[in-house]
């Protein structure tokens, strides 16, 4: 089989299989998607708490995020004809102190700043709102048009059209090296096999960094192991999005009853794992008592699984999207920082646009991939 | 109704068991021994369904009996998914068939 | 483990049988139609299939269905069941209450 | 941190075993096991085990259970019980929960016997209520006291197939049939004779169409399959069962071990998903070992040495024992496990056709088709023999390792010899007493007391009996064949229980002489 594509895309995860995807949609299959490991969707992709959510990002990011809820998300289900089970029943930030009301407002103020709709509200009406929560919750950010949907098929969604549309999926293919021919990108070597394309686009997470070192290019990425937890199917309760001032949890429920919660144990950055990407035995104990805090009637509810991922943090918190100007043909999405699962729609779409018209409807200048700069 | 509980076992001869008690199936009356697992109570009186399915409303009951396949759970005290085949049984215990993850009937849901 | 595959590579189209409608996972309710319907769809390791159709991420865990599913998955592949990682085991082993999982100790109470 | 030497996670044979030769070394041992009761699957196992002396043949399971608790005890292992091992992080850090906490420890080695799972089939019907697994009948009726059904149709003919049918019978369930899609009765032929004989109908090459019923089971329909498994169209039976028992096999239970980040394999030899390991336990990471069940599905009693195997293995990788004693005990229990791995059931026989047995006699087609030994067949084996006036039938047609019956007889008139697997043979010139060691020590009970010709025209046998109620001296009946079906009227004339025989009522019954070596079990009419 030939190995050569018009674009091969580098990661398998929700961004390489969303790219994938909308270039197809735009009549470009003749694309190979490189996956390093067994899996499509493996890294965060799976192991995300499943938000699609404005509310407090960066306000650089918010134009791309705030697009894919208006123009992508609400039809995606059927567009992917699988259930992304999407609810778009807004998402509560909620606090516990003075100070926590202090970071959720600043919060707040800059989104309304670029025109989101989000507003401070105080513990009754966030208990109007979900009447489970604890009278420890005196505050919480209310944005209305956030939600939540499924990481899970969504993800695979995508990567079920985009290959029934034509694109070569090849997983268990990490890729090592990228090489110039002619002063343009062109190949993508793995152990066992030279890909060529005419566009490469690197969405491989956190192995991006070491990737783009190979064709000199850095993105100051470090990792950071998140944690995940999911209880047994419980009867309805609610549907908005969760988080918290503190990020001591966030979660939500899902449509087939289970709550999916994040958390922190404020180890992270020191946690390591096996090679397996394993669970610290520290961090679901410390989210189930999080969450007790704000939903004391979950004490009741079984863990049945937990579950750890690498977070790709970068130096500012912000994702790198876009063309890589110094090299012809070159293409990252990295460094999402752990909520790269609500943009995705977003990025699949204006970088298929960008790979194949070169221009994009959302100006993607502030999350460019040479931004970083020393802070002196 | 067939005798289920075995008076005398030709190997095992007679079972010690735990004090004779009552509890209720779906708001009726039962009686079992204490600390033996709920779905041996349930079993003894002939019961035979601890829960309907969430998507096919089909029954089930118990199928592995040692708390893995977790075909046996019912709303045990207003709690679900408990797994009455490990569960051991109190006096009072409030014992419901659990239609999908609520004791409330589909059609009541 | 991790070994190439192709997912353009020719499996044949899906053909309906007269047992898809047999449940597989008891705990989700997936049936056999479904599985195999999935892996046409691209779901070719069982961690994939997992995550698609919610097989063995029940109450249970998988722990009744895991080997009836790797064996259909298989079967649709054209390869043998011991090609075919099993999906990873993850804590906890049994399921386990918010409030028991929370309250961590040092020590056992008391001997048992 | 909480810290041991070793933990074990699981409790039953192999867990246990391992514990004892780790603790009797001077480890500092704790056992963790999910369950109420200790023992495994050993608290559910009634029946006598097979092997030698060194195996605890002819004890019981669960005495064999509350036998290696009392040791653990004494050597001074802490078993834990109702605590689930939920993780096996890092570091070798298992987290358990015991009660309404969790408690995080640490082994400096670790042994998971966590034992293993029951596979599953499907057909239609089969999530229905009554379709239970086999491991759930013997947890229902040996460990809680309650019948699993009435009526109770069995799929799948090997041991656990075989034992839990005769176990259903023993507490009050009728066993309408014994089915399995292989060709051949998977389990051991004595423990296949002794359901049959009862009357229990086999069928083999058939398996289940639907279990019927809407509520729960009311009814079960079988056919008969081709070579390739299929259906074949007008061999369909219907029973009316309440409940239809699973046994089709099982499968290691090393989840945890894969969570730790062993590197793992997919043996189908060793019934599944399995640690890579060596043949002492030893994985892919250092200080994580396994025992039993976990690492390849075999017999509990294998399970035990394996145990004691990893225990000693343990104590050595932390220095508890110099690496020429381990190396010395590890060459005893090689010999030990190799006793229990030979014969036409051993682990490399897993799968093979046997004909013939070692001593080159053709294995009796009956007894692989429908379970007992055909009438015309039972004279070809050493242990059945002719004589005047009372001896032992050995009934014993299959080599599988065991030889209690060697050791129960005083007079030494039955022979095995020092090969394990050996049919028994009846030695010349021995006097038989009459004692009804043999019969009551044979756990395959396999072994009658035959007098051939009274003088009256009558013969008596006398058998095994592990039934209740316990028939009377003077109750008249008849006599079974080996097949289940009347053969004659009988009377029982004697009915013996002793402590030596162990639960195994001896019962002597009286029949027309021409039907000595055709009777061979007692129903009340």
């Amino acid at each position: 089989m030939k190995n050569t594509a018009e674009v091969i895309i580098i990661g398998g995860g929700i961004i390489g299989c969303a790219v994938a995807y909308y270039l197809a949609k735009r009549g470009v299959t003749d694309v190979i998607v490189l996956e390093g490991s067994d899996h499509i969707g493996n890294g965060g992709s799976s192991r995300n708490g499943g938000g699609v959510r404005q509310s407090g990002r960066d306000v650089r990011e918010l134009p791309l995020v705030m697009y894919g809820i208006k123009n992508l998300w609400p039809n995606l289900s059927e567009e992917l004809q699988v259930a992304c089970e999407y609810h778009q029943d807004g998402n509560l930030r909620l606090g516990k102190t003075e100070k926590h009301r202090e970071i959720l407002t600043k919060l707040a103020n800059n989104a309304k700043g670029v025109g989101l709709d989000v507003r401070m509200i105080d513990g009754d009406e966030v208990r109007q709102i979900n009447p489970y929560l604890s009278d420890e919750v005196i505050c919480a950010s209310w944005c209305p048009t956030d939600g939540h949907a499924n990481p899970l098929t969504t993800t695979l969604g995508y990567y079920k059209m985009a290959r029934k549309m034509g694109v070569r999926f090849i997983s268990g293919e990490p890729v090592k090296e990228l090489r110039l021919i002619k002063g343009r990108i062109r190949q993508v070597i793995t152990p066992n096999s030279i890909y060529e394309g005419e566009s490469v686009l690197v969405a491989a997470g956190l192995d991006s960094r070491e990737i783009l070192t190979t064709v000199g290019i850095d993105i100051p990425m470090t990792n950071s192991l998140l944690e995940c937890l999911v209880t047994e199917a419980q009867p309805h309760m609610f549907d908005q999005m969760l988080g918290t001032a503190e990020a001591d949890f966030y979660g939500h429920q899902t449509k087939h009853g289970s709550f999916v919660f994040g958390g922190s144990s404020g180890l992270e950055r020191y946690n390591k794992d096996n090679g397996m990407v394993s669970n610290s035995s520290k961090t679901a104990p410390c989210i189930c008592r999080g969450i007790m805090k704000y939903f004391p009637n979950l004490a009741n509810a079984k863990i049945v699984r937990t579950w750890a991922g690498w977070m790709d943090a970068s130096a500012d918190g912000v994702p790198a999207i876009g063309k890589v100007e110094e090299i012809n043909g070159l293409y990252v999405a990295c460094a999402f920082n752990g909520h790269g699962f609500g943009i995705a729609p977003a990025v699949g779409e204006q970088l298929a646009k960008l790979i194949t018209t070169d221009t994009t409807d959302i100006d993607l200048y502030d999350l460019r991939y040479d931004r970083y700069k020393a802070k002196i | 109704m067939p005798v289920t509980r075995i008076k005398e076992h030709p190997i095992l001869g007679v079972q010690e068991k735990g004090n004779r008690i009552r509890f209720t199936f779906d708001g009726k009356e039962v009686e079992g021994y204490e600390g033996e697992p709920i779905a041996a109570a349930l079993k003894a009186a002939g019961l035979m369904v601890h829960r309907y399915t969430k998507k096919e409303h089909k029954p089930r009951g118990i199928f592995c009996a040692i708390g893995r396949c977790t075909d046996c759970v019912m709303v045990v005290d207003g709690i679900p998914n408990v797994r009455t085949c490990i569960t051991p049984l109190k006096s009072g215990m409030d014992v419901r068939t659990q239609y999908g993850v609520s004791d409330k009937p589909f059609d009541k849901q | 483990m991790n070994s190439i595959n192709d997912r353009s590579r020719d499996i044949g189209e899906f053909k309906s049988m007269p047992d898809d409608d047999m449940l597989i996972c008891r705990c989700e309710e997936i049936t056999k139609g479904e599985i195999r319907k999935a892996v046409h769809d691209g779901m070719w390791t069982l961690t994939e299939i997992r995550r698609y159709l919610r097989t063995g991420m029940g109450l249970c865990q998988g722990q009744t269905c895991s080997k009836l599913v790797k064996g259909i998955v298989a079967r649709e592949l054209g390869i043998s069941p011991a090609e075919l990682e099993p999906a990873t085991s993850r804590v906890p082993m049994r399921p386990i209450e918010m409030k028991v999982f929370a309250n961590e100790a040092e020590k056992l109470k008391e001997a048992n | 941190m909480n810290r041991y030497d070793l933990i074990i996670v699981g409790a039953g044979p192999s867990g246990l075993s391992a514990a004892i030769e780790a603790a009797k070394r001077g480890m500092k041992v704790v056992v963790f096991d999910e369950n109420e009761k200790p023992g495994g699957q050993l608290f559910k196992q009634i029946h006598k085990f097979f092997g030698s002396k060194e195996h605890r043949a002819k004890v019981r399971g669960f005495v064999i259970g509350q036998q290696l608790l009392d040791e653990a005890d004494e050597v001074g292992v802490e078993v834990v019980l109702n605590a689930t091992v939920i993780g096996l992080y890092q570091d070798k850090e298992v987290v358990v929960k015991i009660g309404d906490e969790v408690i995080h420890y640490k082994g400096d080695s670790i042994i998971i016997a966590t034992g293993a799972a029951e596979n599953m089939v499907t057909f239609p019907g089969w999530t229905l209520p009554g379709v239970i697994g086999a491991g759930a009948a013997q947890t229902m009726m040996n460990l809680h006291g309650v019948k699993p059904g009435q009526r109770v149709l069995m799929l799948g003919s090997g041991n656990v197939g075989l034992v839990v049918s005769f176990q259903l019978m023993q507490c009050g369930c009728e066993v309408v049939a014994l089915v399995d899609a292989a060709p051949r009765v998977g389990g051991y032929g004595v423990h296949a004779a002794k359901v049959a004989r009862t009357g229990v109908p086999f069928y083999l090459s058939h398996t289940i169409v639907k279990a019927e019923g809407d509520n729960k089971v009311t009814g079960v329909t079988i056919a008969q399959v081709d070579s390739s498994f299929k259906f074949i169209p007008g061999t369909e039976k219907h029973f009316e069962v309440d409940t239809i028992c699973l046994a089709v096999g099982l499968s290691p239970m090393s989840q945890l071990l894969k969570m730790a980040g062993c590197e793992m394999e997919d043996n189908p030899k060793r019934g599944g998903q399995v640690p890579i390991c060596d043949e002492y336990g030893r994985t892919s990471i250092a200080g994580i070992f396994v025992a039993g069940d976990v690492s390849g599905i075999e017999e509990a009693s294998s399970a035990m040495i394996e145990g004691r195997m990893a225990g000693v293995v343990a104590a050595e990788y932390l220095g508890y024992v110099r690496a020429e004693e381990m190396e010395a005990e590890l060459s005893v229990l090689d010999n030990a496990l190799d006793g229990l791995r030979q014969g036409m059931f051993a682990p490399k026989n897993r799968g093979k056709e046997i004909a013939k047995t070692e001593e080159g006699i053709d294995i009796s087609k009956n007894l692989l088709l429908h379970g007992f030994v055909g009438d015309d067949e039972i004279e070809r084996f050493p242990g059945v023999t002719h004589k005047v006036g009372v001896h032992p039938v050995m009934e014993c047609t299959q080599n599988i390792p065991c030889n209690p019956c060697q050791d129960a007889c005083k007079k030494g008139c039955i022979s095995i010899g020092a090969n394990i697997t050996s049919l028994p043979i009846v030695v010349d010139n021995s006097q038989c007493i009459n004692c009804g060691m043999c019969v009551a020590s044979c756990s395959g009970q396999a072994i009658f007391l035959v007098d051939e010709d009274c003088g009256d025209g009558t013969a008596t046998v006398t058998l095994p009996y592990e039934f209740l109620p316990l028939p009377e001296v003077g109750a008249k009946g008849k006599g079974l064949g080996r097949n289940g079906q009347i053969v004659c009227d009988a009377q029982v004339v004697s009915v013996k229980s002793a402590k030596a025989f162990d639960k195994t009522n001896l019962l002597t019954i009286r029949v027309p002489k021409e039907y000595a070596m055709k009777a061979r079990f007692f129903k009340a009419v």
